[in-house]
């Protein structure tokens, strides 16, 4: 099943690659088909997954036994919605590319590629499959920003490409680190989540492992001060690689946060909540404030996507149920909104070929479908109860309250920020007159871009009104983390930072 | 009157290389026939030397299997037939039959001197596969110089050029010196232990403490030099970059490939057979090299504009890497490693060969502007290469990374690993240059014309590099069951 | 007699003055001449070290390394007369063109 | 009976996602029909639902509809009780003639249905705040309405000041929600949930000083929604929208949004008297504040914009000094009559041709009696003229106040003070718009508006003329009515007896009929008096024209600091220090490679010098190490 | 006390014959210095009773090498004596700088005690006795396969001549 995940877009990708280049009108249809049929896959495993914890679906082959690597694969509730959100995405932004008209062929190819890759890495369980995928994840990338993205898109590539295998290259220390430990601990290495997380690993090489494997995620996550290859990577990178981009590849990293450094090392974990904490809030007002004067619309997406995403690592860092589930689905979250949100703007990006702000005015009197389309998802992720922003959100702050009060309330503040740079952006680009020729043609939506749209747009207001949805697939699975913190290192939150306290109380 | 004790099995692979390259000599000077002859006899004795390899290993598998290793020493101790010897040999064997493929159409431009070339490719070879199956220093030391001198000639083959001239020379000065040095540590080294067989050195100093070890010492030290000098690690490496370049392009794949491949199997040898009980004292040394091999490989490919000489110095890097796994004592990670490099080297300068033509010094890296477009299979090919050699993951080269770092980091090199993932992703930012020309620079000029061979050599790297890096169980395990006597 | 040490003492000295000449001299034949002092270092190490073992292989040695001199001086001196044929000169500073 | 509660939220909202999108099908009036008639149901059912309230005594129920965020007591909950069902009642009641109102209004804008939609979508916003069961859809119900202000008041999006507007007063909500926010945080983490029920049945164990931070967090978030000081800016500019707009969100009900909330948190502010004592007198100081600013103002909306935050002044008066009945009677009241002044203005202000300058007004008395009468009844109701609802609630507050006595008295005072000026500017108002020469454009043929207009007004008047005597000393019935709702609070009263009540009431009518005596007798005259009039108190009239010039204070003090903050921390922190650090270590080592290579000299020798440099470097190193 | 003799005065010779060739500005005078050298060398194995190895030494070096150097020499030109001024940077200096390091080196080397032949064991003259066939037994038996692959290096040697002396005008 999960093999099949991983497996459907990379034969997808072979086939697409064995499609003569110059049939170039069948490349993205058939690209979008194949995807769908991952798409299904995904849907059937939301479907059939049981909100239970632990590992579900999982496979176990040995792929060298000497090493103690295996293709071991398994889902649980936090990595489900990734795999499904990252399902979702590929046929919308294959959808958004119909404007690539160079190489469209390898586009695809890659696309699905990447994919594959990112499925992967969401489903592996083990932690040198892990690698594999995660580093692996970054080729079709690289390519497609470095090919298919505007003017300094070399640039923006390499320095994604260089930027994030630095991050990377430490934890692969660490990853050896570990097994090698398992080595001397259990006599064989093994590089199986589940092996490893029974280790007894003494307080400070646990820390040094913690802090490689930290580096690693927060580079891609990216937290503030690592952050400074997105705005490049997303304003260089074409309308998909963007979506991609803030939708799932920037959740490996909070994936991996709350999978690896939470899973692996609780000790270090619970010793660093300040620390992380604190990167995490700065993040989010930092990225906020910086947002606020971009003059570029997609800079201004990416600056957002860097406060939103500290949300997450707040939220997974306090360390109680609110905030960890609030982690999780705002995880899902940012990649519903912020995906939209490049989708819409690669969608004025085509009809006007600027995304420079000052370039903008007016749109809503030429476009309001589209502009519509935009305000919502501006106040989706701006946080308005009733679309999902708020719950994750919401969930992080009132969570993250019992641990980490000073920083819970500092990044309330970003909510009010939010506000700032996203309306004030919204009130540049779509209200008043069109004063320019250019901006009084252009067309509204079409219906392609509609059905690309919708189910985002209607995601949102699902997630929003009815979290449970995702909430009570999500909740065994950051309890049992929780619950495995607590055993090893007997940290408890105050009063009522556990579900269960909540429960008691709430009914 | 005792009658030499002969094992014609063991030897029997470099028998045939050398009886191939008599057979092109002389059948040249006798008929002077096409080319695709000589070309037919030189691979009609790689194959059958392939194949005698093959039944070789079944051989020692059988004979480790009835626990008899010592039958495995013949020659009174001047070789051994090990699985690591065999291992080595493949490789050798692999690299050269790709190589000549590669350079090919060097060969037969060179005309009348072609026939040369080829008997010097299989005798060098067949020098280089003596080294990696010698136990004793100076059968090792004469193997060593077998394949080095032909290296020396084969440099200067088109010296028309000055480049090539140029490359010769200094390869051949620098190299004798090194040579010099090494036998001189050889020498010392027996005058400290008595001993001129590995094993027997081994024995030696696991029964004997020496009082003052500085004579041996001193000789290590030579020998270090020696084989680094080979394999082109910093500090001994100054050669390596203006040999790759001024050598021509069709053979510096194989040039470059043979001797890290034989330099590394000696190396590993003698280090981890032979003098393992000094380890305390070599280690650090070895670690020291290793690390200024990586960092100073990387940050000076970083500034080349030429693709020859940039893989030169990516080739200084991975002397680097491999000789942490040297350090780190995991001799089936050192074979593999030096294993895929040495297909990836041949297929990237198989690449370089068609994209510049095969004799040319000068492979400017504005000559690979937009290959991608203008052919596109070479394009992919290289860069999956390059991948491969930056160590990404799914390709061989991730998993000899792997294998080697892990192994430094269970001796406790911990910074020495540190030092070599950091230098991988300084390295990434060179190989990434080459495909950024590749891929996102506008095209100029005209198509490019891909030869067959070049076709075939670089399909051939490609399916390696990324069969291993996916399925690299088969090769990993014939590595690690190819242990040292 | 006399200690071996000091036939070993003489010929670490002529292996020095050998490799210092290649550093020094820039004529390539000169070079490769102290190549050969070198190599004849090493074999009177060989040689004197045998003796002081007691072991007849020492001397063995030797004739190898004779050979791969001899082999090295064929194939040496071919090289630097193709050079000199092509830019008469025996003056190694002259090749200089492959560099950085 | 407690079944069809939730239609009181769903018919306006099916109204909306209906309109949103169908309504581009229906012919114009159709939309506002439907609209109307959406929240006309909700009213009808509110009021069925409401009955057995007025029999007194029933605590109300909780419905839950729908599961939203059960780990942290956030659902989808109705609570029915005295509290909301009047919060309903006057939402949906006011609102539907509001919507009334707005078909005549709105005839003819191209936008129509997209009016009407929000409209309809801000009904149920506020039906769900008021609704709400518990915090979680409090705060739901509390950003809806925040939005649905944000559309419309941006309505007519081409309008760069109307844009800015929405934009700033989204802004300083937030400001305020973050209050909301961080005080619901407490909340949790205090009581373990968000429901009311949760929280009210333990307020009692709440500790003075959490009590004190959650309330006065509280009280943030109301300024921000009922724009008291320091937050009330937005709401002037709020007048940039739609006239109905501004009478239904920015009189009558959202902005009312933040009382509710106190009145709501009751239990508690019971257990903080700093909180409460810091409401009371946050009110008190935006009454007078707001008052003096209105003197001056000249655009008709304006005044009422301001007057509007006073008179939200007074009901933070009530509600600090813990008059809950009082409060929440002003709250009614001042729907009615605020709600019928602005779509008196808005009829005006139509009837002119979109004409909001009072000093182009005069004389509309005979053009416009409907209008002008109606408006004059509002006048009088606001300055607190008996018998008119006014007069009721403000007394009560007034002498609730100084009922409480203490520093309320104080307060009592200023509110007195307020009273005055209140009827000055709002006579004023009067006396410029409809009495007096014409002074519009004689272009212009103003006259009372169509039916669906004219109606709603005297609709509205007959509230202000009799909604007052639901709660007089006669006869307190909407005391016993919201009884039940505080059960066990300890709640301010007016004080009792007769002699006490007479006393009071005198001087505040006295107050009022003193400010409308002096507005008539300064303004009743030829234009040039009392334009000298005015001018005879510069520079202070200025000021409260430029109303403190709070706008350019917060501008210079925080918007343009902000900015330049942003600027800074964009351009030179971010691109110049991180991410040149970043791309710096790139260049690093490409320098360090260029120098690297210079040693590649091409000369054999000195490689051969490195060679055996190196190599005695080696054995030194193993002899050190082997010795 | 004859070797010892013998020792000294050889070793001089040797010395100064490698010095020759090192400093003579001449390469001719430096093949002389080798050729002294050599000679020397040779004297010094006889002492050591490797009687074989030195005849190869002469008949080698002296009969063969020496002479393809002087033929080489004499192709070159005699007259190319090179001057004495370094034209590479920092050559000198780092000459002289590993010069002395290696100085050092020996001196802290010697004065620790250096040991040249830790194992030695009591010497036989026999033993070492280095005449022919006390060589040639070990090379045919023990060591055949190594003198085997010097046939291969010959036939290098011959090949890689030809390949790079057979020239050829219009080529590359």
């Amino acid at each position: 099943m999960l093999t099949a995940l991983i497996l459907t877009p990379m034969v997808g990708a072979v086939v697409v690659a064995l499609v003569p280049a110059r049939r170039r009108e069948l490349h993205l249809p058939l690209g979008i088909g194949l995807s769908m049929i991952t798409l299904t896959l995904a849907g059937y495993l939301f479907w059939a997954f049981d909100p239970v914890a632990g590992y579900q679906f999982a496979e176990d082959l040995a792929w060298y036994r000497p090493w103690g690597i295996g293709w071991r694969l398994g889902v649980d509730g936090i990595s489900m919605p990734m795999v499904v959100l990252t399902a979702l995405l590929i046929p919308i932004s294959l959808g958004a590319s119909t404007t690539i008209t160079r190489r469209v062929k390898e586009f695809v190819a890659l696309t699905l590629l990447l994919e594959a890759g990112m499925i992967g890495a969401f489903l592996a369980t083990d932690l040198f499959l892990f690698f594999v995928f995660f580093e692996a994840v970054l080729i079709p990338m690289y390519f497609i920003i470095g090919i298919w993205g505007s003017e300094r898109r070399v640039y923006a590539a390499f320095k994604f490409f260089i930027y994030t295998a630095f991050g990377s290259a430490l934890m692969l220390a660490g990853i050896i680190a570990l097994a090698l430990i398992h080595n001397a601990q259990a006599g064989a290495p093994s590089f199986d989540l589940a092996d490893l997380m029974r280790l007894d690993i003494s307080a400070g090489t646990e820390r040094w492992l913690f802090a490689g494997f930290a580096l690693a995620f927060a580079v891609k996550v990216p937290l503030f001060p690592l952050h400074t290859w997105l705005p490049d990577a997303h304003t260089e990178a074409p309308t998909a690689g963007s979506i991609l981009l803030a939708g799932v590849l920037l959740k490996l990293g909070t994936y991996g946060l709350i999978r690896f450094n939470l899973g692996l090392f609780p000790q270090a974990s619970v010793d660093s909540v300040w620390i992380m904490g604190t990167l995490a809030v700065v993040g989010i007002i930092y990225g906020a404030v910086v947002a606020i004067v971009q003059p570029d619309l997609k800079r201004l997406v990416a600056y957002s996507s860097v406060s939103h995403l500290g949300f997450v690592v707040l939220g997974t860092f306090a360390l109680t149920s609110g905030s960890l589930q609030g982690a999780v689905i705002q995880n899902v979250n940012h990649g519903l909104t912020t995906g939209a949100l490049f989708l819409l703007v690669g969608m004025i990006y085509d009809r006007r070929h600027t995304k420079q702000i000052s370039e903008l005015d007016g749109l809503q009197k030429v476009m309001p479908r589209l502009s519509g389309f935009f305000l919502f998802m501006v106040f989706a992720s701006i946080g308005l109860p009733g679309l999902n922003g708020f719950i994750g959100e919401f969930l992080v702050l009132i969570g993250s309250y019992a641990t980490l009060a000073p920083l819970a309330v500092l990044a309330a503040l970003g909510v009010i920020l939010a506000a700032i740079y996203l309306l004030w952006a919204y009130q540049r680009v779509f209200t008043g007159l069109p004063r320019s020729e250019e901006n009084r043609v252009l067309s509204d939506l079409s219906i392609r871009e509609l059905a690309l749209l919708a189910p985002l747009a209607a995601l949102v207001v699902v997630i929003g009104l009815y979290p449970g949805l995702l909430l009570d697939r999500i909740a065994p699975s950051t309890e049992s983390t929780l619950d495995r913190i607590e055993a090893s290192t007997g940290f408890t939150v105050s009063y009522p930072g556990r579900l269960e306290d909540v429960l008691v109380v709430g009914r | 009157m005792t009658t030499p004790e002969v094992s014609w099995l063991a030897i029997l692979p470099e028998l045939l290389l050398a009886l191939g390259a008599g057979v092109v000599l002389l059948v040249d000077v006798e008929w002077k026939p096409p080319a695709w002859v000589l070309g037919g006899a030189a691979g009609l004795a790689i194959f059958l030397a392939t194949g005698v390899t093959v039944v070789q290993w079944i051989e020692v598998a059988d004979v480790v299997r009835a626990d008899l290793a010592a039958d495995l020493v013949v020659f009174s101790g001047l070789i051994v037939m090990d699985g690591f010897a065999v291992f080595g040999r493949l490789a050798l064997l692999a690299v050269t039959a790709m190589g000549l493929v590669s350079g090919w159409r060097l060969i037969e431009s060179t005309g009348r001197r072609g026939a040369e070339a080829i008997a010097l490719v299989l005798l060098a070879t067949a020098g280089f596969s003596l080294m990696v199956s010698s136990n004793n220093l100076v059968m090792l030391f004469l193997g060593l110089e077998v394949g080095s001198i032909a290296l020396y000639v084969l440099a200067g083959l088109t010296r028309e050029r000055a480049g090539s001239d140029e490359a010769a020379m200094k390869y051949f000065l620098l190299g004798s010196f090194a040579s010099a040095i090494f036998v001189y540590g050889v020498a010392l080294l027996y005058a400290g232990t008595g001993e001129l067989e590995i094993i027997a050195i081994r024995e030696f100093f696991s029964r004997v403490v020496v009082a003052n070890p500085a004579v041996l010492m001193v000789g290590l030290g030579l020998i270090i030099v020696g084989l680094g000098f080979k394999v082109s690690a910093a500090p001994f490496h100054a050669w390596a970059p203006d040999v790759y370049q001024g050598a021509p392009a069709g053979l510096v794949g194989y040039l470059a490939g043979v001797a890290k491949v034989a330099g590394f199997a000696a190396m590993a040898r003698i280090f981890l057979t032979g003098v393992v009980e000094l380890e305390a004292s070599w280690v650090p040394v070895m670690g020291g090299i290793a690390a200024l091999s990586m960092l100073l490989g990387s940050v000076v490919a970083l500034v080349q504009s030429d693709v020859k000489r940039m893989l030169a110095y990516s080739g200084v890097a991975h002397a680097g890497f491999i000789m942490t796994g040297v350090v780190g004592a995991v001799s089936d990670g050192v074979l593999f490693y030096v294993a895929v490099y040495a297909l990836q080297l041949v297929g990237a300068f198989a690449v370089v060969s068609a994209v510049s033509g095969p004799a040319v010094t000068a492979s400017e890296l504005s000559d690979y502007k937009g290959l991608a477009a203008k052919s596109p299979g070479l394009a992919a090919g290289f860069s999956v290469l390059l991948l491969g050699m930056a160590g990404m993951p799914l390709t061989a080269g991730f998993v000899a990374k792997f294998g080697v770092f892990s192994g430094a980091w269970d001796r406790g090199q911990h910074w020495l690993v540190i030092i070599a993932v950091l230098a991988s992703v300084i390295a990434l930012a060179f190989y990434l240059r080459i495909i950024v020309t590749m891929y996102m620079e506008d095209a100029e000029g005209a198509e490019t014309a891909v030869p067959v061979p070049v076709r075939w050599v670089v399909l051939l790297a490609v399916a390696a590099t990324i069969g291993w890096g996916i399925f690299p169980g088969f090769l990993l395990d014939l590595a690690s069951d190819a242990l040292a006597l | 007699m006399v200690d071996p040490g000091w036939y070993m003492a003489l010929a670490a000295a002529l292996f020095v003055i050998g490799a210092m000449g290649l550093l020094i001299r820039r004529n390539a034949l000169v070079m490769f001449m102290c190549i050969e002092l070198m190599l004849n270092a090493v074999n009177l190490t060989l040689i004197a070290a045998g003796r002081a073992l007691n072991d007849i292989n020492g001397q063995v040695a030797v004739f190898f390394i004779l050979v791969v001199a001899a082999a090295e001086v064929v194939v040496g001196l071919a090289i630097i007369v193709s050079i000199f044929r092509l830019m008469s000169t025996a003056s190694v500073d002259e090749l200089s063109e492959l560099k950085g | 009976m407690a079944d069809l509660l939730w239609l009181i939220i769903a018919l306006p909202l099916a109204g909306a996602i209906g309109l949103h999108f169908f309504g581009r099908f229906l012919r114009e009036p159709m939309a506002g029909w439907l609209a109307t008639t959406a929240v006309g149901g909700s009213f009808l059912i509110a009021l069925v639902e409401a009955l057995p309230f007025v029999r007194g005594g029933d605590r109300g129920t909780t419905v839950l509809l729908w599961e939203w965020m059960p780990a942290i007591g956030a659902n989808l909950e109705i609570l029915w009780d005295p509290l909301s069902a009047l919060m309903t009642l006057i939402v949906t009641g006011v609102g539907a003639l509001i919507h009334l109102f707005a078909i005549g209004y709105m005839h003819g804008d191209h936008g129509f249905h997209r009016f009407f939609t929000n409209l309809n979508l801000f009904a149920a916003s506020m039906l769900i705040l008021v609704l709400a069961g518990n915090y979680g859809m409090l705060f739901l119900g509390w950003e809806l309405v925040g939005l649905c202000s944000y559309l419309l008041i941006g309505f007519w999006f081409t309008r760069e000041a109307a844009a800015g507007a929405a934009k700033k007063a989204f802004v300083v909500n937030r400001i305020g929600d973050f209050g909301l926010m961080v005080g619901l945080m407490l909340v949790f983490t205090t009581f373990g949930t968000l429901s009311y029920s949760g929280v009210f049945e333990r307020a009692g164990e709440l500790g003075t000083g959490w009590a004190t931070a959650i309330g006065l967090l509280f009280l943030l978030a109301a300024a921000g929604k009922s724009a008291q000081i320091p937050l009330y800016v937005w709401l002037p500019d709020a007048m940039e929208g739609p006239t109905p707009v501004s009478a239904l969100i920015h009189a009558a009900t959202m902005v009312t949004a933040g009382v509710y909330l106190i009145a709501r948190s009751a239990a508690i502010f019971e257990m903080s008297p700093t909180a409460q004592v810091t409401v009371a007198t946050i009110g008190a100081l935006t009454a007078i504040w707001a008052a003096t600013i209105a003197l001056a103002q000249t655009d008709i909306k304006r005044v009422l914009a301001y007057s509007t935050i006073s008179q939200l002044g007074y009901m933070f008066m009530a509600v600090g000094a813990t008059a809950y009945m009082a409060g929440l009677f002003h709250l009614m009241t001042h729907a009615f009559f605020k709600a019928l002044l602005f779509l008196g203005a808005g009829a005006v202000i139509h009837a002119l041709g979109d004409q909001q300058d009072m000093r182009k007004m005069g004389g509309l008395l005979k053009k416009m009696p409907v209008t002008a009468v109606t408006m004059g009844i509002a006048t009088a109701a606001i300055a607190g003229i008996p018998p008119l609802a006014g007069f009721w609630s403000k007394d009560e507050v007034l002498a609730s106040l100084f009922g409480r006595g203490g520093w309320y008295s104080a307060l009592w005072v200023l509110g007195l003070v307020t009273a005055l000026l209140t009827a000055f500017y709002m006579t004023r108002q009067w006396v410029l718009v409809f009495m007096g020469e014409p002074r519009w454009d004689p272009g212009a043929d103003p006259h009372d508006g169509p039916r669906v207009m004219t109606v709603p007004l005297v609709a509205l008047a007959g509230l202000t003329v009799v909604g007052g005597l639901v709660n007089t000393p006669l006869r307190t019935t909407l005391e016993h009515f919201l009884d039940p709702v505080y059960e066990g609070l300890s709640v301010q009263h007016p004080p009792e007896g007769w002699l006490m009540f007479i006393v009071l009431a005198a001087v505040a009518v006295l107050a009022g009929l003193a400010g409308i005596a002096a507005a008539y007798l300064a303004y009743n005259r030829p234009e040039e008096l009392w334009v000298g009039f005015e001018a005879g108190f510069q520079p202070i009239w200025g000021i409260w024209e430029e109303a403190y010039g709070v706008d350019d204070i917060y501008g210079s003090a925080l918007v343009a600091p902000g900015k330049k903050l942003a600027e800074v921390a964009a351009f030179s922190v971010d691109t110049g220090l991180i991410d040149g650090a970043v791309n710096g270590v790139g260049r690093a080592f490409r320098e360090l490679g260029a120098r690297a290579r210079l040693a590649q000299t091409g000369q054999v020798r000195s490689y051969a010098a490195f060679l055996l440099a190196g190599t005695i470097a080696v054995v030194i190193w193993l002899v050190a190490g082997g010795v | 006390m004859a070797e010892a003799v013998i020792f000294v005065l050889m070793a001089v010779a040797a010395l100064a014959g490698a010095l020759t060739v090192v400093i003579a500005r001449n390469p001719v005078y430096s093949a002389i210095g080798l050729l002294a050298t050599l000679f020397s060398v040779a004297v010094l194995y006889v002492a050591q009773l490797a009687h074989a190895v030195a005849a190869v030494q002469v008949i080698v070096y002296a009969g063969a090498v020496m002479t393809l150097f002087l033929f080489v020499i004499m192709l070159i030109g005699v007259d190319k004596s090179e001057d004495r001024d370094e034209r590479l940077p920092y050559q000198r200096p780092l000459t002289l700088a590993i010069g002395g390091l290696i100085v050092v080196v020996a001196a802290t080397l010697t004065l620790a005690g250096f040991d040249w032949v830790p194992a030695a064991t009591a010497i036989s003259v026999d033993a070492t006795n280095g005449t022919v066939e006390r060589i040639a037994r070990p090379m045919f038996t023990d060591w055949v396969l190594a003198f085997e692959t010097t046939a291969l290096l010959l036939t290098i040697a011959a090949a890689g001549a030809i390949a790079l002396a057979h020239y050829r005008r219009r080529e590359g």
